[in-house]
């Protein structure tokens, strides 16, 4: 194995520069290494001035989302190794306004997430120290759609996001599709009125590569076709029966 | 984003090919209406029909709409697994086990459609 | 209602349609407009289709076939404009020529159908 | 530049702790104004990595008494036994609110919410989420707090001092990260809960946001930090990234190696070589006495030197593929994804790695700091519950418990306090200036930041390592203070403001350099062995001096100045901590 490999970043600092530009970097290239070593290396002796989230550093803080030759990854969970002899490009997450170098804007996703009511909604509260029964199999209906570390690789990696900022995008829909399975909550109906429409679930076009760049396996594009089975379902179930049926 | 973002990524191409097979599926539509219109318009109607599909350009497109066709098929059983959760005694049923059925049917449905036309 | 759309309408019309579209159009299209043209199999006599046609059943086959493919396409053909071609801000001209073009082609299917002999 | 915003509460710190803080306030009423500044997105907070569980009394066998019991002694005594009580009282209703939002605890089949056993627990209490406990608590926490009105995010802003005036803590000042922008936020109480201090070492399974910054504010601003030589090791770290092997693995059957392939516990009064695991005996014993047999092989020059320190393996490969699959697919997978290492045909190499922080800053059972108007709750505060030694699965109901505490207490001191003073102002404009002078506006400087950190790191695994000894503390403090003094020569390649993450980095340094001083100057002055604070040259408990906390306050010329308080007890008197007993520490 090489001992050195190549990166190529995203420099981009709008207070000085007119547009991002790629700056090379040689880096060791370890076995155990993985892209965010490299960053850090670079950080830490070549340019203290790089710009880049992260924290966790493995996996679940979901901060360290990149565009890695191209695909939206974890750089914590994506190995130098297996881009030998490199070089590797590393960029900032597609379809985001850029801050500072590998840093992008998220903050749109903040307020999408809030509109998608994310908590329980009950119309009468349990007593404190009362339990919900939910079976094992009532937690799987949503457990996987819970499993959702806000990495917003799926932003990067959708289109229509890309194409239309209005979008609520993948894991915000998954998320409210996460309680809405939940058999605790009771706010389905009031979830559907802020996502039944253009800019939410139905403005989804199946493209399907959110689900293929989750590192958490959540399936966003699922989530949001059953949530569009439910929705259309309940549209003709309102259609049918008659008012004050429901 | 560019004009061109569909190029990008092999699987953003293959998306739009899927949904560009929507223009073919309104052709197969058109087809079938005029058809439909020569088969009740006499001797003379159904002949300029029959010359007009042995076109050889209208062979070419319609070979073209035959494949996206197919491609929206393959693609359109394939996803139904996503939006359609089935589960038997708690354990979610694995997609193939939803897309077989589906792919089994239109085998199915192909051949009874065949065996009526052909029958005649 | 009123704060959602009728984007459920739409999306329904549109499964449906995917679904008809994907069983019966790749038999539909091979047979008459591949496989009879080049005369690899032998096409029925255009009487015989005429009297396939005819029985109520058949055509509602048809008629059904027509218009939810119909629907489908032009569902999904407005979101590629919309998409593919970056031209959302001409939403309201889409929406008039692919739900538009679907219903006069259901209208004549209909009218086509009911006036077979 | 300066902005200015005002709240009643403000809450420092986006985690476990301070959430819960935020919506005990929102709860408490609803006029409120409540503020969450957080360095990161609350989600991103290091709660997101807490595995294990959560403990709370839950079954007909278990009692209040004995949750306290086992935590008393698993702490070595040092706990306060007053605080315990309250603790485990609430924790239960505690976890169960957090049913009532939306936590996906794992379920009995009868749908019930099920427990599991935990190291150190003498009884099934700990709750659970699979093995992501933290992520989920963390994420229903946060997601819940977005249905309160009265909560205001400040998310990417960093604290760097608070505002003190006429003896009261008054706000805070902050950067905003995105734009540089210098803020000051105004509050009639604040509260502290910025978590724990892992990454003054160099090994640990602390993320990179764990640098004690909460702690370094409060003592700056005059508060003691209490405990602060108690730091938690757990002996099964990955050596490079310091992520955390769950004991599960060898609970399963996994057999710590030295370099000779020689399972070296047997050597350390640990109980003898079995082919099943026993409990309490050999890789299952106690994680402290793991770490120090640890340190033990290395001055026998029995452990391996790898590329980043001394290692000895975690074999788990004659359990073969099917087990370590099905019975430890996340250690498996930690492995493949973060160390290229498959651990059906590969030794894991392991080693002590940093864990957790008993100490920090002191309060009382509401969370109350002896200065007006602070408050501080989760592993940035020592209430008293941890003593020398947490156990697992204490410190996410902890969080809780004492971050509601806190919520509620600091409101109703909020309530009756006169606005801000004027006077903040000056203060929050002088802090502008440091950060100006001091760092962006700084000509020369020469020292790099890397380096520092680094001879920090050395300085700390050396003098407070696991076995600490007088010999290597004494001078530490002074070698600590120094590199803080070297700190203010920092050179930084990035002068801009916006998202200046290296200017954040030099500030984190001098944080952790101001509490490094006091761990090591508390280490050096307590000189017996309790729990997690092992000395060599003191080897025995000593309760007739040490059953005390310490405190240590900074003085005019910013060293620690360590005073001691007596330890709260109520029910449990000092016993001898059993040998060979469960392993007390947490994960
Ligand atoms: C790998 C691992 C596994 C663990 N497993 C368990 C377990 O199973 N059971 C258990 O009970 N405990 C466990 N623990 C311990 C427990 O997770 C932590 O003690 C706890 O989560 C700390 O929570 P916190 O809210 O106090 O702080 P954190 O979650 O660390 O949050 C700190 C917050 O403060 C903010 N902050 C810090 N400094 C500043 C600043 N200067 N300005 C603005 N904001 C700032 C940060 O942005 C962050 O939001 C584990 C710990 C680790 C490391
Ligand atoms: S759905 Fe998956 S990719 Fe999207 S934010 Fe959540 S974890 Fe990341
Ligand atoms: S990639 Fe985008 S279009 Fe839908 S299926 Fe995923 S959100
Ligand atoms: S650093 Fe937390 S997900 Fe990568």
């Amino acid at each position: 194995m090489a001992s050195r490999i190549t990166i190529e970043v995203t420099r981009y600092n709008p207070a000085r520069d007119p547009e991002p530009r790629m700056t090379s970097y040689e880096v060791p290239l370890h076995r155990e290494w993985v892209v965010l070593d490299a960053l850090n290396c670079i950080k830490d002796h070549l340019d203290g001035s790089l710009t880049f989230r992260w924290s966790c550093r493995m996996g679940v803080c979901g901060s360290c989302g990149m565009m890695i030759n191209g695909v939206p990854k974890l750089a914590c969970a994506t190995f130098l190794s297996d881009y030998a002899p490199g070089p590797v490009r590393v960029e900032p997450m597609r379809h985001f306004p850029i801050l500072r170098d590998l840093v992008v804007d998220t903050s749109d996703f903040l307020m999408k997430l809030a509109r998608s009511k994310p908590w329980i909604i009950r119309t009468v509260e349990k007593p404190a120290d009362e339990e919900h029964i939910q079976t094992p199999a009532q937690l799987e209906e949503y457990r996987q759609f819970s499993m959702c570390i806000n990495c917003l690789l799926c932003y990067a990696a959708c289109p229509i996001y890309g194409l239309d900022p209005q979008f609520t995008g993948p894991a915000a829909i998954a998320l409210a599709q996460r309680y809405n399975m939940d058999s605790r909550d009771e706010g389905a109906s009031e979830r559907l009125d802020s996502l039944s429409n253009r800019e939410g679930i139905w403005g989804c076009m199946f493209v399907g590569e959110c689900t293929q760049v989750c590192p958490k396996h959540v399936d966003p594009a699922g989530a949001i076709q059953q949530y569009k089975l439910t929705a259309a379902t309940e549209w003709l179930k309102a259609m049918v029966l008659p008012r004050g049926a429901k | 984003m560019s004009t061109y973002w569909w190029l990008a990524r092999w699987s953003y191409l293959t998306f739009i090919l899927r949904e560009a097979s929507s223009v073919f599926v309104g052709w197969t539509v058109l087809l079938t209406l005029v058809q439909i219109w020569a088969l009740t318009h006499g001797p003379s109607a159904n002949a300029a029909f029959h010359e007009w599909m042995r076109y050889p350009l209208m062979l070419g497109v319609n070979v073209i709409a035959f494949l996206f066709v197919l491609f929206h098929a393959v693609t359109w059983f394939g996803l139904t697994p996503k939006a359609m959760v089935i589960r038997v005694k708690g354990q979610r049923v694995p997609d193939w086990a939803i897309s077989g059925p589906n792919y089994a049917a239109w085998v199915l449905v192909s051949l009874g459609v065949a065996w009526v036309v052909l029958r005649g | 209602m009123s704060k959602r759309s009728n984007e459920p309408f739409l999306w329904l019309l549109f499964s449906a349609g995917g679904s008809v579209s994907a069983l019966l159009m790749p038999v539909h299209l091979f047979l008459f407009a591949i496989a009879f043209p080049l005369g690899w199999l032998d096409p029925p006599s255009d009487e015989t289709l005429l009297a396939l046609i005819r029985p109520p059943l058949v055509r509602v086959y048809l008629f059904v076939f027509c218009f939810l493919s119909l629907f489908h396409g032009a569902h999904r053909f407005r979101f590629t404009l919309y998409d593919g071609l970056q031209i959302k801000h001409l939403n309201e001209i889409i929406n008039v020529l692919c739900y538009g073009g679907a219903v006069l082609g259901t209208v004549t299917a209909a009218y086509l159908l009911w006036r077979i002999p | 530049m300066l902005d200015i915003s005002s709240h009643d509460v403000v809450i420092v710190g986006g985690g476990g702790a301070g959430l819960r803080a935020a919506i005990a306030v929102a709860e408490t009423d609803p006029l409120i104004s409540v503020a969450v500044i957080s360095k990161v997105y609350p989600m991103r907070s290091h709660t997101v990595a807490a595995e294990g569980g959560a403990a709370g009394v839950r079954l007909d066998d278990d009692s209040f008494d004995q949750h306290a019991y086992d935590t008393v002694s698993g702490g070595d005594w040092l706990c306060d036994q007053d605080a315990v009580e309250a603790f485990v009282k609430e924790a239960p209703l505690e976890l169960m609110r957090l049913e009532h939002w939306g936590c996906p605890w794992s379920r009995e089949p009868d749908g019930r919410i099920a427990v599991r056993p935990f190291g150190g627990m003498r009884t099934t209490r700990t709750w659970f989420a699979a093995d992501e406990t933290g992520f989920h608590l963390l994420h229903t926490l946060f997601q819940t707090s977005l249905k309160y009105d009265s909560v205001t995010r400040y998310d990417e802003y960093f604290v760097t001092t608070l505002l003190v005036d006429d003896g009261r803590v008054q706000g805070v000042v902050a950067i905003e990260l995105t734009t540089g922008k210098v803020q000051a936020v105004t509050a009639k109480a604040v509260i502290l809960c910025t978590g724990g201090c892992g990454r003054i070492f160099r090994y640990t399974t602390n993320a990179a946001i764990k640098t004690g910054d909460g702690m370094a504010l409060a003592y700056r601003a005059g508060a003691p930090l209490k405990d602060m030589e108690f730091v938690q090791y757990h002996p099964t770290g990955l050596p490079f990234t310091g992520i955390l092997i769950s004991e599960a693995a060898r609970a399963e059957g996994g057999h710590l190696l030295n370099k000779d392939g020689y399972r070296y516990l047997q050597d350390y009064d640990l109980g003898k070589p079995e082919l099943t695991p026993v409990l309490r005996s050999m890789e299952l014993g106690p994680r402290d006495r793991l770490s120090q047999a640890f340190i033990r092989e290395q001055h026998k020059g029995r452990t391996v030197e790898g590329p980043y320190g001394p290692v000895v393996y975690l074999d788990l490969r004659h359990l073969g593929e099917k087990t370590i699959s099905t019975k430890l697919p996340f250690v498996r997978e930690l492995c493949l994804k973060y160390e290229n290492i498959d651990p059906v045909t590969q030794l894991i190499p392991v080693r002590p790695v940093v864990h957790y922080m008993m100490g920090g800053v002191h309060t009382d059972m509401n969370g109350a700091t002896p200065l007006p108007g602070l408050y501080a709750a989760g592993e940035a505060a020592c209430v008293s519950i941890n003593g020398a030694n947490r156990l697992g699965s204490n410190s996410l109901p902890e969080l809780l418990v004492f971050g509601a505490r806190a919520g509620r207490a600091a409101s109703a001191y909020a309530a009756d306090q006169p606005p801000p003073s004027r006077r903040l102002l000056a203060g929050a404009l002088e802090e502008e200036a440091r950060l100006n002078d001091h760092y962006l506006q700084k000509r020369g400087g020469r020292e790099r930041i890397a380096d520092l950190r680094e001879e920090m790191q050395r300085i700390m695994e050396h003098s407070v390592g696991i076995y600490r000894s007088g010999e290597s503390l004494t001078g530490a403090a002074d070698k600590l203070h120094e590199l803080q003094e070297r700190s203010c020569d920092v050179h930084l390649d990035d002068r801009g403001r916006l998202f200046n993450t290296e200017l954040i980095s030099a500030l984190e340094l001098s944080f952790m350099l101001e509490i490094a001083e006091t761990m090591a100057q508390a280490a050096m002055e307590r000189t017996e062995s309790r729990g997690a604070h092992q000395r060599t040259d003191y080897p025995a408990r000593n309760d007739e001096n040490f059953l005390t906390h310490s405190l240590a306050y900074r003085d005019a010329a910013g060293r620690p100045q360590v005073e001691y308080i007596p330890v709260t007890i109520t029910r449990w008197p000092p016993a001898e901590r059993v040998y060979g007993r469960e392993p007390p520490n947490g994960e």
